[in-house]
C-alpha cells in the first residue's frame, strides 16, 4: 500500500507542475473518434500503435489515394524498376528526422530488418513477397520481389508504402537492452520523428500534436494549417455527438444518428462527404456471410434464394440512416470511377435482371428459385431440401450492441422465414460472435471485409473467396475466408491476376471470378459500409467534400488522412487547396496506379 | 392467524398505495402486451416520432413503437427482478438457515462466505460475469444479479433463527422428536416468512435496478427488451442530445415507479410487524 | 394532611386508541406523604405502570388525562402539575422535583459516552456550574458504594448492580423530592437487588429524596422497605393501607389473594400453603360491571356485580374498596 | 432406585472462530433423582442451572461426564429410533416462558398433536382431539376455550397450563421444569405449582424444577441442588438448606431474599 | 486509549480483508479463463478492418501476439506469473493499450474515480443521514412524512437514470452545465483557480446524481435506526432527568450514526458500482471509464488489473472505515462486543 501511496503522491507532484495552459482555439483542430481509450504507445513496434503516430509522426514513402488512384510521393522522390523483380526508391534529399539527421536508404533497411525480426511492426510479413531490402546508396534503396511468391500487388504495397523508423534511436534502444516492443516513446522532446507534427501532450483524456514548423517539407509541401491537433478521447458517440453540437470539435469520424439533422434542423456548420443520401464514402463491403460447411445451407440455390430476399434498400434506409448503397453483387465497390472496370456489367444486367446489375429484392424469385431446387415447403412454412433436411433453424448473428446491424439482422431474418427458411437473430457479446465467425461455426452472420485499395478488387475477392487463407472448422482464422468456400478455379484466377502485368488478363480473370461467384454465391455481398467523416467548419474550412474532393480517405482515423491537414485552411483566413493535389499529368505530385505498373511493364520490352 | 395477521396490512395507507401502484404496473407488464398489440420490435416508417395518436409515447430511431417496448419492458423487468429475488431468497435462506441450524464451523465458514460476498464489490463481479458470458438471457441476468444481493439477507435469516432457535418451543418440537429438517419446515420457515416477503420485495427491486444498470453498459440481455434494454438503446441513439424525451424518460420513470411501490410495501411491512415501530 | 407531597384526586388517564380506549387509570385518589414510601403492587397489566407515567405526567399519545388533579408540593404550596403540559412539567419538575429510575434500569445510561460526560450535559441542563454538580456526583457514588473512577468509565464497563447503582446516584442528583422506581430490581439477583434496596432507602433516610414511590410485583420486596402498599387492580385501587397491618391481616379479597400466592423461602408460608385467584384479569378495554374483581372473587355477592365499591377508609389509615367493608353491603 | 443419575457432568462452549474463548457453563456436578422425587436446581442466571436441564434433555451434547436416564446413557445408549422416541416420551420438559413455547403460527393445541404423534402416529383425528380435550380438562382448562385459539389470545397462565396437560398426555416419568412460574403473574403461580405435583402423586413422575427461585424451590422440593458458577455448592432438605445453610454463598442468598413475615434489620 | 481487544479486533479484520482480497482477486483471474473466448479477437478484429491489412500481418501478428501474453499457457502456470508479477508491482500488459502497463494505465485514472466516490458518498452518506434522523426525531409529522416519501421515490431513482436526465436538463435544454468529461478540454490539469472551477462545474452533475439517488437510502435508514434509539431507556432516563430535547437528540443522533457507519463500510463496494456507472454516463476519465473499455475489448490483463486495484482500494476503505467505527465507539474500541 506504500508504494500505491508514494505513486499517488508523484502523480499530485507531476499535477503541480502543470501550469494552466489552453490551446489556441483558432490554431488548433479538434479530433473525436479515433482514439476511444488511453494512448498505447507512439512506436511502430506495436501491433497498433497511438492514432496519430501513422498519420502524422511517421510518414511513408508513398500515400494510396482513391479518389484518382494514384499515389502521392512523401518521404520518396521517385521509384524506378530495374527490372521487373527490381525496384528502387529515391528518397527525397530533403528528408530529415526531426532531430536533423537525414532520412536514408539504412534506415529503410534496418526498418524491415526490424520488423522481420519482431514478427510485428511496420510492413509486416513482408517476407512473405520481398525477397531481399538493401541500401545502393544513401538514398536509395532496393526491393527484390520474391519469386517463388510473385505478387506485383504486395510487392508494390510494401516497398511503396512501408513506414521507415531512425535507426539511430532504435539502436540506441536495443543497446540499452530494453525490448523494443516496449518502448512507448512517450516524451515529446525525445521523439525524433518524420512527420510534420510531433507529440505535444497526452493523458487519458486527450492527445495533442504539435506542428514542427521547420518540418523538412515545408518547401515541398508548404506546411499543413493547423497547429495543434488535439484528440478528445470520449467514452462514446453519444458523447462525442454533444461535444460536436456544442461546437467543440472540428473533425470526427464516427456515426451520428441522422446526421442531417445537424444542418438541416439545428443549422449547425457541419458537413459530410455527401450532402445528401448516403452522406459518406464507402469503406469496405459489408457481406452476408453464409456457412459454406453447412448442409443444405450451402446449396447455391439457397444462397441465391438468401440474396434475393434481403431487403437491401429498405434495411439500408431503416437501420442504416441510408448511409450506405447496395453493394454490388461482383463485390467491386463500384462508387470509385477507377474500379467500375472490373465489373463485367452485361453478365451481372444478365443473372440478376436489374438496370445496374444488383440482386433486387424479390421474395418471389427466391420462392422460385427454392420451388426449382426441389425445396417443398413443410405444414410449418418452413422449406425442405430434395434428400429430408430442413431449411433450418438457423441463426442469423451480430454483436450485441452493433445496433444497425442488429436491426440488419431482424429484416434478414424476417424475410427469410418468409420464404420458408427458419432464421432467427442471435446477438451475443463481440468475442463470441468473433470466435463463431473466425471458428467457421456460424449459420448466417453480418460481418466486413477488407475496403478499397489500389489492389481491389483483388483483396476483396481474396479475402472471400480464397481457401488458402481458412483453417478447418473449428480453428480460429482471422486472415479470410470466414465462409469456408473452397474452389480451385477461383485460386487459380486469383493467383492469375497478381502475377501477370496484362491489365486485360487481369480484368478477365476477374470477371471470370464474376461468373463463378453468381453461380456458387459463397457469401452475399450486401452493402457498402461507411466511411464515418464528419466536419465542422465554424474554424477550420476547405474539408474535402463531394464537391471538393482533393482527398478520398478523409476520416481523422484513417491512416491515409495525413493529406487532409494539408487541405483544410482556417474559417477566417481561407487558402485553396494546394495546387500538388494532382496527378503528375495535370502539374500535381501524384502518380496513377497504372503508371506504375505501365513502368513495370516497360521492364519486360 | 394469517387472516388476522395480514389485516393491520390492509388497513396501511401506505401499503394500499404501494400495493395498487405496483399491481397497475404487473397488470401493464402482464396485460399490457395482450391488450395493446403492437409488435415492439417492428420496423415502421415513422422516425422517432414524439408521442401521437398512432404511438400513444412515440417511437424510436428504428421507428419501433415506445409503448409497446415500455409494456414489453416491464413485463422482462419484472421477470428479470422477480427471477432474481428468488434466487437470492433461495441461496440467502439456505445458507441462513444452515448457518443457524448447524452452528459450529459450518456456521463459521458459511458466515465467513457471506462477509466475503457482502463486502466484495458484487457490482464488479456481476459486470465480470456478465461480460464474460456468451448469450445472456433474461434468466441468466436474473441468476448474476441473484447470486450477489443475499448476503445481507443470510445474515438477518441466520441471526433471526439464532434468536428463534433459542425459543422453548423448538426445543418442544424437538422434545416432540421433530428432525431438523421438519424443524426447519415447521417451526423455522414460518417464523422469518414476514421478513422473507420484505426481503422478497427488496430483492426485486435489486434485480430491476441491477438489470438496468447492466443494461446501461451493455452487459444487460442479449434477447428480448427490458427497462434496461431501453435505456441502453436511448443512449446508444443518443436520445439525449437530441431531445428525444419519450424515449429515455418513460423506462426510468417505469423503474421508479415500480421500485418505490415495492420499497413502500416493503416499508409499510416493516411498520406493520415490527413491534418497535408499532404505534399501538 | 397537610405534609402530604403529592395529592391525587380522581385520576382517570386512558390510552386513546382509534376506535376504543383503554381505561389503564381509572378515577384514582391517594396522597403521597413527605418521607414515606409507598409500594405499588399488582399484576401485569394492571395500571401500575401508566400511574408512574400519570405521577410524572409523562404523559404521550396515545395515553391522556382524561380527568382528575393531581397536585404537587413545591415550596409550600401545591402546585397543580396536571394543568401542565408534558413540556412544563419536564422543564420545571423532572429531575429536580421527580426522577425516575425506569424498568430496565440496565439500559438507562446513554451508552456511548462515559458517565462524567453525562453528568456534565446534567448539569449543564440545569445551569449548574459543572466542577460543583462532578463533585457532587463523586459524593454521590461514595455513597451508592461505587468508587468515583467509574465516572471515568463507559456504564457498559460496570456490571448489572453497578449500573443500577449508577443510576439511582444519577437519579438523585438534583435532590429530587420524589422518587419512582417503576420495577427497578427485577431484572437484578437477590444479592444485588438487596444492596439497591438499602441504597435506596438510605437516600430516603438521608433526606436526599423524600418520599419514594416503589412499583412492583413483588410484595416481599414492598414489605421490606415500604410504608404503605397500594394495591392496584384493573385500573382501580383496591386498597391502599401501612404495610404491617397488611401484612397481618389484609381486607380486600385481592389483596388477600396475592398475599397468599407470595411463595419465599419461610417455613410460614410453606405451612399456610399457597394458594391461587381464579381467572385471570379483565381486559381493560371494557372491565366488568361493578367491583372489576367480582369474577374472580370468592366473597362476591350480587351487589358487586353491579356497583362499584368505592375507596374508603374502614381503620385508621387503611383504605379499602370492597363492599365487605360497607355499609352498603346488604 | 435412582431414575436419573448425573455423574461428573460438564460442559465447556467454544465461542468465536479466530480466538477461541472457553466458557465453562457446567463443571463436573454430579446428582441423582429417585422415582416420584421432587428436587430443585436453584441458582442465579449463569450459574450452568438451564444447561444441565438441556444436556438431561438431550438438547445439548455434554462435554464429558454421563447421564443415565432409567439406566441408560442418553447420549450413548441412544442408538435407535425407538430408543430415543421412548427416552423423549419418558423425559419432557416445561419451560418458562409460556410465550415462549408456542409458536406463534400454530394454534395452541398443535403442541398436544406433537406429543400425540410421538406416542401414537396413526392415532385418528377424533381419538387424538379427545384426548387432548381430556387432558386439558385434567390441567382445569375448558377445551372451549383453548381450541383453536392463537399463543397470543390465551393468557400466560393458560399456555402453561397447556404445557402440563402436554406432560398429562405424555405422562412421562420424570418431568423437568425450567422456571415454570417465573413468567407468569404470582397470581396463578400456585396452580401449575399444584398441577405439577399432582403429576407427581398420581403417577409417580420425578420432577426436577430448574429455578432461581429458592421460595420455590422451599416449597415444593423434596431436595434441594444449589447451584453457582457451574459447580453445585450445597444441596439437601429444602429445610436443611433453606434453614442451616452451610455454604457461604447459600446464606447470603437466603439472607438477601426479601421475606414476608420477617423484616430484614439491615435495610 | 487503544486497548489490546481493538487491535486483536482490527488485526482480525484486517485477516478476513486479506484472505477476502485472495480469494476475489482470484476470482476475477479465473472467471474469464473458465470462458472459453479469444481475448485478442477484438485487437485483431480492429487489425482486420484495416483496408490494407494482409492476411499473412494479421497471421503474424496473431502469432507474436499469443506468445506475448502466454494465452496459450495452461492457466494455473499463467495464475502463478500473474501473483507473483503482482507482488513485484506488476500487473501485466494491457491487451488493447499493448504495450502499455496496466498499472500504467490506472494510476492516472484512479485519482478521478476516488475523486468522485469518496466526496460523493460521504456527503450522501453525512446529508442522507441528516434529513433521515431530522424525521425521526420527528416521527408521524408533515416532516416525517415527507422526508420519507421523498426518501422512498428518490432513493430508487437508479443514478445511472438521474444521469441522464441531468445531462438532458441542464446540458442539453438548459445548456448552463457541461454533460460530460473532467474538465474543459485542450485545458491541461494544473493548480489554477480557473482550472479549479472548470473541474468543479464538470464536478456538479456527475456528483449530484450520485449523492441524489443515495442519500435516500440513507435518510430511510437512519429514521428507522432514530425511532428503534427513541424507544431506548436512556433517551427515557434523560427526560425524566429534564436533559433537553436537544441534548437527547445529540444522544440518539451519536447512537444511531453508529450502525450507518458500518452500513458506509458495507456499502463502499455498490458505491463503487454506481460511480463507475455514473462514470460512463457522464463520460468521466475515471477507472470505470477505462474498465468500459477493458470490457469492451475483453483486455484480460487490464480487467483484472482494474479489479485488484479497486477491490484493494475499497477494502483498504473499508477497514479504514471499520477502524474509525471501532475508535469512535466505545464499546469496538474497550472490547467489550464485537
Amino acid at each position: 500500500m506504500k508504494k500505491f501511496l508514494s505513486i499517488f503522491l508523484v502523480l499530485l507532484f507531476v499535477m503541480i507542475s502543470f501550469a494552466q495552459i489552453s490551446l489556441p482555439r483558432n490554431e488548433t483542430v479538434y479530433v473525436a473518434g479515433a482514439l476511444w481509450g488511453p494512448a498505447t504507445t507512439w512506436n511502430l513496434y506495436a501491433p497498433q500503435s497511438t492514432w496519430g503516430t501513422q498519420q502524422f509522426l511517421y510518414v511513408p514513402p508513398y500515400i494510396y489515394d482513391l479518389g484518382t488512384d494514384a499515389w502521392l510521393p512523401i518521404l520518396a522522390e521517385s521509384y524506378k524498376f530495374v527490372d521487373s523483380k527490381t525496384l528502387q526508391l529515391k528518397i527525397r534529399d530533403e528528408a530529415k528526422w526531426s532531430d536533423g539527421r537525414p532520412i536514408d536508404a539504412l534506415d529503410f533497411v534496418y526498418t524491415f530488418n526490424l520488423t522481420k525480426r519482431l514478427g510485428v511492426g511496420p510492413g509486416t510479413a513482408w517476407e512473405t513477397y520481398i525477397e531481399d531490402v538493401r541500401a545502393v546508396s544513401g538514398k536509395v534503396v532496393e526491393f527484390k520481389l520474391r519469386e517463388d511468391n510473385v505478387n506485383y500487388f504486395q510487392f508494390i504495397n510494401y516497398a511503396l508504402t512501408t513506414i521507415p523508423v531512425p535507426e539511430h534511436v532504435y539502436k540506441k534502444i536495443e543497446e540499452s537492452g530494453m525490448n523494443i516492443k516496449d518502448w512507448i516513446n512517450d516524451k515529446p522532446e525525445e521523439q525524433v520523428v518524420s512527420g510534420p507534427y510531433k507529440l505535444y501532450y497526452s493523458d487519458p483524456n486527450i492527445v495533442v500534436y504539435e506542428r514542427i514548423d521547420d518540418w523538412w517539407g515545408k518547401e515541398i509541401f508548404g506546411l499543413p494549417e493547423p497547429k495543434y491537433i488535439a484528440h478528445v478521447i470520449y467514452k462514446d458517440n453519444n458523447s462525442v455527438n454533444i461535444a460536436l453540437e456544442q461546437g467543440a470539435i472540428d473533425w470526427i469520424g464516427v456515426f451520428i444518428p441522422s446526421v442531417w439533422e445537424l444542418w438541416e434542423k439545428k443549422k449547425l456548420p457541419v458537413g459530410t462527404w455527401y450532402k445528401k443520401e448516403p452522406y459518406f464514402l464507402p469503406d469496405g463491403v459489408g457481406f452476408v456471410y453464409i456457412n459454406n460447411t453447412k448442409e443444405p445451407l450451402n446449396n447455391p440455390a439457397v444462397k441465391k434464394a438468401i440474396a434475393f430476399a434481403i431487403p437491401y434498400n429498405e434495411m439500408l434506409k431503416k437501420a442504416y440512416f441510408g448511409y450506405g448503397k447496395q453493394a454490388h453483387p461482383s463485390m467491386v465497390i463500384d462508387l470509385f470511377e477507377p474500379y467500375k472496370e472490373y465489373i463485367d456489367y452485361d453478365l451481372a444486367r444478365k443473372v440478376w435482371g436489374s438496370e445496374d446489375g444488383r440482386v433486387p429484392t424479390d421474395l418471389k424469385t427466391a420462392e422460385k428459385i427454392l420451388d426449382e431446387a426441389g425445396f417443398k415447403k413443410g405444414p410449418d412454412g418452413i422449406r425442405v431440401s430434395p434428400d429430408g433436411q430442413k431449411l433450418g433453424p438457423y441463426t442469423i448473428s451480430v454483436p450485441y450492441g452493433w445496433t444497425d446491424w442488429m436491426m440488419m439482422c431482424e429484416m434478414i431474418a424476417k424475410n427469410l422465414r418468409e420464404i420458408g427458411i427458419e432464421v432467427r437473430t442471435e446477438f451475443p457479446d463481440f468475442s463470441v460472435w468473433a470466435d463463431k465467425m473466425t471458428k467457421g461455426t456460424f449459420d448466417l452472420i453480418i460481418s466486413w471485409s477488407v475496403g478499397p485499395s489500389f489492389d481491389h478488387p483483388y483483396n476483396i475477392y481474396r479475402f472471400v473467396g480464397d481457401y488458402r487463407l481458412t483453417s478447418p472448422v473449428g480453428v480460429s482464422n482471422w486472415a479470410g475466408d470466414w465462409e469456408r468456400y473452397k474452389n480451385e478455379e477461383v485460386m487459380e484466377l486469383l493467383d492469375s491476376a497478381v502475377t501477370t502485368l496484362d491489365p486485360e488478363v487481369r480484368k478477365q480473370a476477374y470477371f471470370k471470378i464474376q461468373k463463378i461467384f453468381y453461380e456458387d454465391m459463397p457469401s452475399i455481398p450486401a452493402f457498402y459500409t461507411a466511411h464515418w467523416y464528419e466536419f465542422m467548419t465554424k474554424y477550420w474550412v476547405n474539408w474535402p467534400t463531394e464537391d471538393n474532393p482533393y482527398w478520398f480517405r478523409p476520416s481523422p482515423w484513417h491512416t491515409s488522412t495525413l493529406p487532409t491537414l494539408f487541405g483544410i485552411s482556417p474559417a477566417d483566413n481561407p487558402k485553396p487547396v494546394p495546387t500538388w493535389f494532382n496527378t503528375t499529368d495535370k502539374g500535381g505530385y501524384f502518380v496513377p496506379t497504372q503508371k506504375i505498373f505501365e513502368d513495370l511493364q516497360n521492364t519486360l520490352k | 392467524m394469517f387472516k388476522t395477521m395480514f389485516k393491520p396490512l390492509f388497513q396501511n395507507k401506505k401499503f394500499i398505495i404501494g400495493l395498487i401502484i405496483f399491481l397497475i404496473f404487473l397488470a401493464l407488464g402482464i396485460i399490457g402486451p395482450l391488450v395493446y398489440k403492437v409488435d415492439p420490435t417492428e420496423m415502421t416508417w415513422d422516425f422517432e416520432q414524439p408521442p401521437s395518436k398512432i404511438h400513444p409515447l412515440g417511437t424510436d430511431t428504428y421507428g419501433r413503437d415506445i409503448l409497446a417496448q415500455l409494456l414489453q419492458g416491464i413485463r422482462s423487468s419484472l421477470y428479470v427482478g422477480f427471477l432474481a429475488s428468488v434466487i437470492s431468497l433461495a441461496i440467502g435462506t439456505i445458507i441462513g438457515t444452515f448457518s443457524a441450524v448447524k452452528r459450529g464451523i459450518i456456521d463459521d465458514l458459511l458466515m465467513s462466505f457471506t462477509n466475503i460476498i457482502l463486502t466484495t464489490p458484487s457490482v464488479l463481479i456481476a459486470i465480470l460475469i456478465a461480460s464474460y458470458l456468451n448469450v445472456r438471457s433474461l434468466e441468466v441476468i436474473a441468476l448474476i444479479l441473484g447470486l450477489f444481493q443475499w448476503p445481507w439477507f443470510a445474515r438477518a435469516i441466520r441471526a433471526q433463527l439464532m434468536s428463534v432457535l433459542s425459543r422453548e418451543y423448538v426445543y418442544l418440537s424437538r422434545m416432540a422428536g421433530y428432525s431438523d429438517f421438519r424443524l426447519i419446515i415447521e417451526d423455522l420457515i414460518p417464523t422469518i416468512a414476514t421478513y422473507s416477503f420484505m426481503s422478497f420485495v427488496l430483492f426485486i427491486n435489486g434485480g430491476i435496478m441491477g438489470e438496468a444498470g447492466l443494461s446501461l453498459i451493455g452487459l444487460g440481455p442479449t434477447q428480448g427488451i427490458s427497462l434496461g434494454i431501453m435505456l441502453q438503446w436511448a443512449v446508444l441513439m443518443e436520445a439525449m442530445r437530441r431531445g428525444l424525451w419519450w424515449w429515455f424518460v418513460p423506462p426510468g420513470v417505469a423503474i421508479v415507479a415500480v421500485t418505490s411501490a415495492l420499497l413502500i410495501i416493503s416499508t409499510a411491512m416493516d411498520e406493520v410487524f415490527n413491534p418497535r415501530l408499532r404505534e399501538e | 394532611m397537610s405534609n402530604s407531597l403529592m395529592k391525587i384526586e380522581k385520576v382517570k388517564a386512558y390510552y386513546m386508541l382509534k376506535d376504543r380506549y383503554v381505561k389503564a387509570v381509572d378515577n384514582i385518589s391517594f396522597e403521597i406523604n413527605e418521607n414515606e414510601v409507598i409500594g405499588v403492587v399488582g399484576e401485569s397489566g394492571c395500571g401500575k405502570s401508566t400511574l408512574s407515567n400519570v405521577l410524572m405526567m409523562n404523559i404521550i399519545k396515545p395515553l391522556a388525562l382524561i380527568d382528575g388533579k393531581i397536585l404537587f408540593k413545591t415550596n409550600g404550596s401545591y402546585k397543580e402539575i396536571s394543568s401542565l403540559s408534558r413540556e412544563e412539567v419536564r422543564k420545571d419538575f423532572w429531575g429536580k422535583k421527580m426522577a425516575l429510575i425506569p424498568q430496565a434500569a440496565m439500559n438507562a445510561l446513554m451508552p456511548t459516552i462515559k458517565i462524567e460526560k453525562y453528568v456534565e450535559h446534567l448539569a449543564d441542563a440545569h445551569n449548574i456550574p459543572k466542577d460543583k454538580f462532578l463533585k457532587k456526583a463523586k459524593e454521590r457514588f461514595e455513597k451508592v458504594d461505587l468508587d468515583p473512577k467509574w465516572l471515568k468509565r463507559f456504564p457498559f464497563e460496570l456490571s448489572g448492580g453497578m449500573k443500577q447503582r449508577a443510576v439511582i446516584a444519577i437519579a438523585t442528583l438534583l435532590d429530587p423530592d420524589l422518587l419512582i422506581a417503576d420495577e427497578p430490581t427485577s431484572a437484578l439477583d437477590v444479592v444485588n437487588q438487596k444492596m439497591f434496596l438499602k441504597i435506596l432507602m438510605e437516600m430516603k433516610k438521608q433526606g436526599i429524596v423524600k418520599s419514594i414511590i416503589f412499583v412492583t410485583h413483588d410484595i416481599a420486596t414492598i414489605r421490606q422497605i415500604a410504608d404503605r402498599m397500594l394495591v392496584m387492580y384493573a385500573g382501580k385501587i383496591m386498597e391502599i393501607s401501612p404495610i404491617d397491618k397488611i401484612v397481618e391481616k389484609p381486607l380486600n379479597p385481592y389483596t388477600q389473594g396475592l398475599l397468599n400466592s407470595v411463595l419465599t423461602p419461610e417455613p410460614e408460608i410453606k405451612k399456610r400453603g399457597i394458594t391461587t385467584i381464579p381467572g385471570a384479569p379483565p381486559n381493560l378495554i371494557d372491565p366488568p360491571k361493578g367491583c372489576r374483581f367480582h369474577p374472580r372473587c370468592p366473597h362476591a355477592m350480587d351487589i358487586c356485580k353491579e356497583k362499584e365499591p368505592e375507596l374508603k377508609e374502614v381503620e385508621p389509615g387503611r383504605k379499602v374498596a370492597c363492599f365487605l367493608y360497607s355499609e352498603e353491603r346488604s | 432406585m435412582s431414575r436419573l443419575i448425573v455423574k461428573n457432568l460438564s460442559k465447556t462452549f467454544l465461542l468465536g472462530f479466530f480466538s477461541k474463548r472457553k466458557v465453562e457453563a457446567v463443571k463436573n456436578i454430579s446428582f441423582e433423582v429417585k422415582e416420584n422425587e421432587i428436587v430443585s436446581l436453584v441458582g442465579e442466571s449463569g450459574s450452568g442451572k438451564s444447561t444441565t436441564a438441556k444436556m438431561i434433555l438431550r438438547l445439548i451434547a455434554p462435554t464429558s461426564g454421563e447421564i443415565i436416564f432409567e439406566g441408560k446413557d442418553i447420549w450413548k445408549d441412544l442408538n435407535t429410533k425407538n430408543e430415543i422416541i421412548s427416552f423423549r416420551k419418558n423425559l419432557h420438559a416445561v419451560f418458562q416462558d409460556p410465550f415462549a413455547s408456542y409458536n406463534p403460527f400454530y394454534p395452541v393445541e398443535r403442541t398436544l398433536w406433537q406429543v400425540l404423534k410421538l406416542l401414537d402416529k396413526n392415532i385418528s383425528k377424533k381419538e387424538g382431539l379427545n384426548l387432548i380435550k381430556e387432558s386439558l380438562f385434567k390441567v382445569g382448562l375448558d377445551p372451549k376455550d383453548i381450541l383453536g385459539k392463537y399463543p397470543h389470545q390465551i393468557s400466560g397462565g393458560q399456555k402453561q397450563r397447556i404445557m402440563i396437560a402436554r406432560c398429562w398426555l405424555l405422562k412421562p416419568s420424570f418431568i423437568i421444569a425450567d422456571e415454570p412460574t417465573s413468567m407468569i403473574d404470582a397470581s396463578s403461580r400456585g396452580g401449575i405449582i399444584k398441577l405439577l405435583t399432582k403429576l407427581r402423586d398420581e403417577q409417580g413422575t420425578s420432577i426436577m424444577f430448574i429455578t432461581h427461585d429458592l421460595g420455590l424451590a422451599y416449597y415444593v422440593s423434596d431436595r434441594i441442588f444449589v447451584m453457582k458458577n457451574g459447580e453445585i455448592v450445597e444441596q439437601g432438605t429444602p429445610d436443611e438448606v433453606v434453614l442451616n445453610p452451610q455454604h457461604k454463598y447459600t446464606k447470603q442468598l437466603i439472607e438477601s431474599i426479601p421475606k414476608l413475615y420477617e423484616k430484614m434489620e439491615d435495610i | 486509549m487503544i486497548s489490546k481487544q481493538m487491535w486483536k479486533y482490527i488485526f482480525r479484520k484486517l485477516i478476513f480483508l486479506i484472505i477476502t482480497y485472495i480469494i476475489a482477486t482470484t476470482i476475477v483471474f479465473l472467471l474469464p479463463r473458465i470462458i472459453p473466448g479469444n481475448p485478442l479477437s477484438q485487437m485483431l478484429a480492429s487489425l482486420s478492418q484495416v483496408a490494407q491489412a494482409n492476411p499473412e500481418a494479421i497471421r503474424a501478428a496473431e502469432k507474436n501476439l499469443m506468445e506475448e501474453f502466454g494465452f496459450g499457457k495452461p492457466w494455473y502456470v499463467q495464475y502463478f506469473e500473474f501473483v507473483s508479477n503482482a507482488l513485484r508491482g506488476n500487473l501485466g500488459t494491457s491487451v488493447a493499450y499493448y504495450p502499455r502497463k496496466v498499472l500504467d494505465l490506472i494510476i492516472p485514472v484512479l485519482p478521478w474515480t476516488l475523486l468522485l466516490l469518496l466526496p460523493a458518498t460521504i456527503v450522501a452518506w453525512f446529508l442522507g443521514n441528516s434529513l433521515g434522523a431530522w424525521a425521526g426525531f420527528r416521527r408521524n409529522t408533515w416532516i416525517d412524512k415527507g422526508v420519507l416519501t421523498t426518501s422512498l421515490i428518490v432513493s430508487q431513482i437508479p443514478y445511472y437514470w438521474l444521469g441522464m436526465i441531468l445531462i438532458y436538463f441542464f446540458g442539453v435544454r438548459l445548456g448552463i452545465l457541461p454533460v460530460g468529461g473532467a474538465y474543459t478540454q485542450g485545458n491541461f490539469p494544473s493548480f489554477s483557480w480557473n482550472f479549479f472551477v472548470d473541474v468543479l462545474k464538470h464536478y456538479i452533475l456527475p456528483f449530484s446524481s450520485i449523492v441524489i439517488s443515495a442519500m435516500g437510502g440513507w435518510a430511510i435508514g437512519m429514521r428507522l435506526m432514530v425511532i428503534y434509539e427513541l424507544g431506548n431507556d436512556y433517551v427515557r432516563f434523560s427526560e425524566a432527568l429534564g436533559m433537553k430535547d436537544k441534548r437527547i437528540y445529540k444522544y440518539v443522533f451519536r447512537n444511531s450514526m453508529l450502525p450507518q457507519i458500518t452500513g458506509l463500510a458495507l456499502s463502499l463496494g455498490g458505491a463503487l458500482g454506481g460511480a463507475l456507472i455514473t462514470e460512463i454516463v457522464f463520460n468521466y476519465p475515471g477507472t470505470g471509464f477505462l474498465l468500459f473499455k477493458a470490457l469492451t475489448t475483453l483486455d484480460y490483463p487490464l480487467i483484472q488489473g482494474v479489479f485488484v486495484i479497486l477491490i484493494a482500494s475499497i477494502y483498504l476503505a473499508n477497514f479504514i472505515v471499520d477502524f474509525i467505527y471501532a475508535l469512535i465507539d466505545p464499546r469496538i474500541r474497550l472490547g467489550q462486543e464485537e
